[in-house]
């Protein structure tokens, strides 16, 4: 596979300093202690009898995200460039670096023994005598790694940078005052009739109206006018019969202003008085303990009552 | 330090925050070697007053602190951003004022018999508030209770010619339960204008008409 | 409307807001009648953020629109207003994110082969409930794997407008051929300017672009 490689020219920055391991300062705080002496050179060099304290190590270990991170770190150590990677030397120290994690009986992810093998295989290819054309990239054996060290660099260096972003509550805080009291002209709710319907429906289910009573159309308007009646009179002042009907509104108003006075009258809320005989009739809103007095068979005036 | 920067610095704080700050509290902001005192704290919080003298904050000492708020001027603006949510009436207020509209002239204490649950007070405020309910005479019981009714208003706000418009036991059997939240949903707060409207219309058409239409409504 | 009241006006929503605010909501503040164009609604926050030149605030654009934000260089002394310590991500999440942010929309099993490790599902898991990356597809792979993206709320989070913000990613270098060494000397160093600013012009453009040429990616 021909590795799709920009040609630029040199490296920008080999850092100078061989980078701790995965931006030390990223995790300060688990490995404050031990993580002091991976700075310096005792542990890289590996010297087989300097006792290191196989915490530290583990620790050190462990603080490489992958096999491509432990890579890029022996290189950046060795200060050589990652497109003139010496294989050999640095594919001994990896396998340094895997036996001592077997060693220490670190549970060493499949992904380090893979490189290993992949390393071994590239090392190897080395060795072999190469056709003439030799220094096409693509007869590299490395190319391929290579390109995955550098993949893998420039996301590393991606995340530290997006690491170094102000972020918020960390750099930066939204800045922000208190809000006075909302004010008072407020909206008022609105209501559409199918809720209030509804919530009608469930309260006369939950009540069981449904199995007492009929409430018709009819019934309704009478209901109305019976509020409407019941408003037009004044405490203890008696209204004339006659003035609680609106004529302009026809028959039909007629009898359910007459069967609203009736459902009052039946209900104790008002009194209908009438002083002699044929006299005028007058209602009230009922005060004492009603009295009823009404001649049921009173007629209503234009015959209204005749439903 | 210099006085503008003692004076950032308790702005940082104070916007940063977002709650009042005591001036202990503002104090600590400072390392021990160079924290001005109290009374070079106030002085720094009066002239950061003084800066907002043109501007829409101002600083308030309130029992929990200083805060930074935005003036009352400014409230009206202010409050365009966040669009009124329309308020919801609860359950109980609707089932209450339905009652009254089937029921009326009704008492509150026949409302409860029906509910099954008392009224509360806040209740009755609220619809005779809104005009859609009225007191239409009393109950010659003890306590001579307060008859209720509804009103001019309440017929104009549902549309209704009058409450024969409404539907009868009978046909609201044949509505579907809606869950409010959804209807909120189906109704957002800039179209609330429009949706009244619709809803008025299509209930001013004769009652049993308007609940077969409503109940076809996506809305339900 | 005076220039200095549209000023007031802008920097009391932001800061009554806490949130961004984007140039229509901030137009929204006004009467119809008297609401500032775009040009001049700009100039206004460009004036309002000269006036913060000296002081802690800062006008900050990201995603979601204009916040009013206390500078980076107060942090530390604002971080004393909340004793715990803000919160740490691992190189392993963040490199996660990276690659997500520079590489979407992206599998898991595409991150794993750039990083040459498994990822972790609580990553994964954290980078979600923050909201910082969401389900944006599948690959119509096997198994169907969800392709990731990050969302605004990542944007906003590190103070981006748009992915174009991030920062330029290094650029991959050719392979030389064997005999590094003498290639090498032939290349003067005076170059390397060029070199930087090449990769820093192609990763400038604007992430949509970027994106496309990401996902074709051969590296993939």
């Amino acid at each position: 596979m021909k590795p799709d490689l920009k040609v630029v020219v040199s490296n920008p920055a080999p850092s100078p300093v061989p980078a701790a391991p995965g931006h030390a300062e990223a995790q300060p705080e688990q490995v404050e202690m031990p993580f002091a002496i991976l700075n310096g050179e005792p542990i890289t060099a590996l010297p087989r009898d300097l006792y290191i304290p196989p915490q530290a190590l583990e620790i050190f270990l462990e603080a490489f995200e992958g096999p491509l991170d432990l890579l890029l770190y022996l290189i950046r150590r060795q200060n050589v460039d990652i497109l003139d990677i010496p294989i050999a030397e640095i594919t001994r120290q990896y396998m340094q670096y895997i036996e001592l994690m077997q060693e220490l009986q670190l549970e060493l992810a499949g992904e380090y023994l893979v490189m290993a093998a992949t390393l071994a295989e590239i090392k190897s290819r080395m060795l072999l005598p190469r056709p003439a054309e030799a220094g096409d990239e693509e007869q590299d054996p490395r190319a391929e790694l290579v390109r995955r060290l550098q993949e893998y660099e420039r996301f590393k260096r991606a995340a530290a940078d997006l690491d170094q972003l102000p972020r918020l509550e960390r750099d930066v805080w939204i800045a922000s005052v208190q809000r006075l009291e909302r004010p008072l002209t407020r909206a008022l709710p609105q209501v559409t009739l199918q809720e209030m319907l509804i919530a009608f429906k469930e309260v006369a289910v939950r009540a069981a109206l449904f199995a007492h009573h009929h409430v018709q159309r009819e019934a309704l308007s009478v209901r109305e006018r019976m509020s409407n009646v019941l408003a037009a009179l004044h405490q203890d002042a008696f209204v004339p019969f006659m003035q609680l009907f609106r004529f302009d509104e026809g028959r039909a108003g007629l009898t359910v202003t007459f069967i609203a006075i009736l459902e009052l009258v039946r209900e104790g809320l008002i009194e209908v008085l009438q002083a002699e005989p044929y006299g005028p009739l007058h209602v009230r809103a009922a005060s004492a303990p009603p009295t009823l007095q009404l001649v049921t068979d009173q007629p209503a005036p234009e015959g209204g009552a005749d439903t | 330090m210099s006085e503008e920067e003692i004076r950032n610095i308790l702005e940082a704080a104070l916007l940063a925050a977002g709650r009042p700050l005591t001036l202990p509290e503002l104090a600590q902001l400072f390392d021990e070697s160079q924290r001005p005192t109290a009374p070079v704290l106030h002085a720094a919080l009066a002239q950061l007053d003084a800066q907002y003298a043109s501007r829409a904050l101002e600083l308030k000492q309130t029992a929990s602190g200083y805060r930074l708020q935005v003036r009352a001027r400014y409230g009206s603006v202010i409050a365009r951003l966040w669009p009124e949510r329309p308020q919801r009436y609860s359950r109980a207020l609707l089932e209450t004022l339905a009652l009254i509209a089937y029921r009326q002239p009704i008492t509150r204490a026949e409302i409860e018999a029906v509910r099954g649950v008392t009224v509360n007070p806040n209740i009755i405020k609220t619809l005779l508030e809104r005009q859609w309910i009225r007191v239409v005479g009393h109950r010659e019981l003890p306590g001579r209770p307060e008859l209720l009714g509804t009103t001019r208003e309440f017929l104009d706000y549902f549309g209704l010619r009058s409450l024969a418009d409404l539907p009868t036991l009978a046909e609201l059997r044949a509505l579907e339960p809606l869950e409010p939240q959804e209807l909120r949903l189906q109704l957002p707060a800039a179209d609330d204008g429009e949706a009244a409207e619709g809803g008025a219309e299509s209930a001013r058409a004769p009652g049993g008409d308007a609940l077969v239409a409503a109940s076809s409504d996506p809305a339900l």
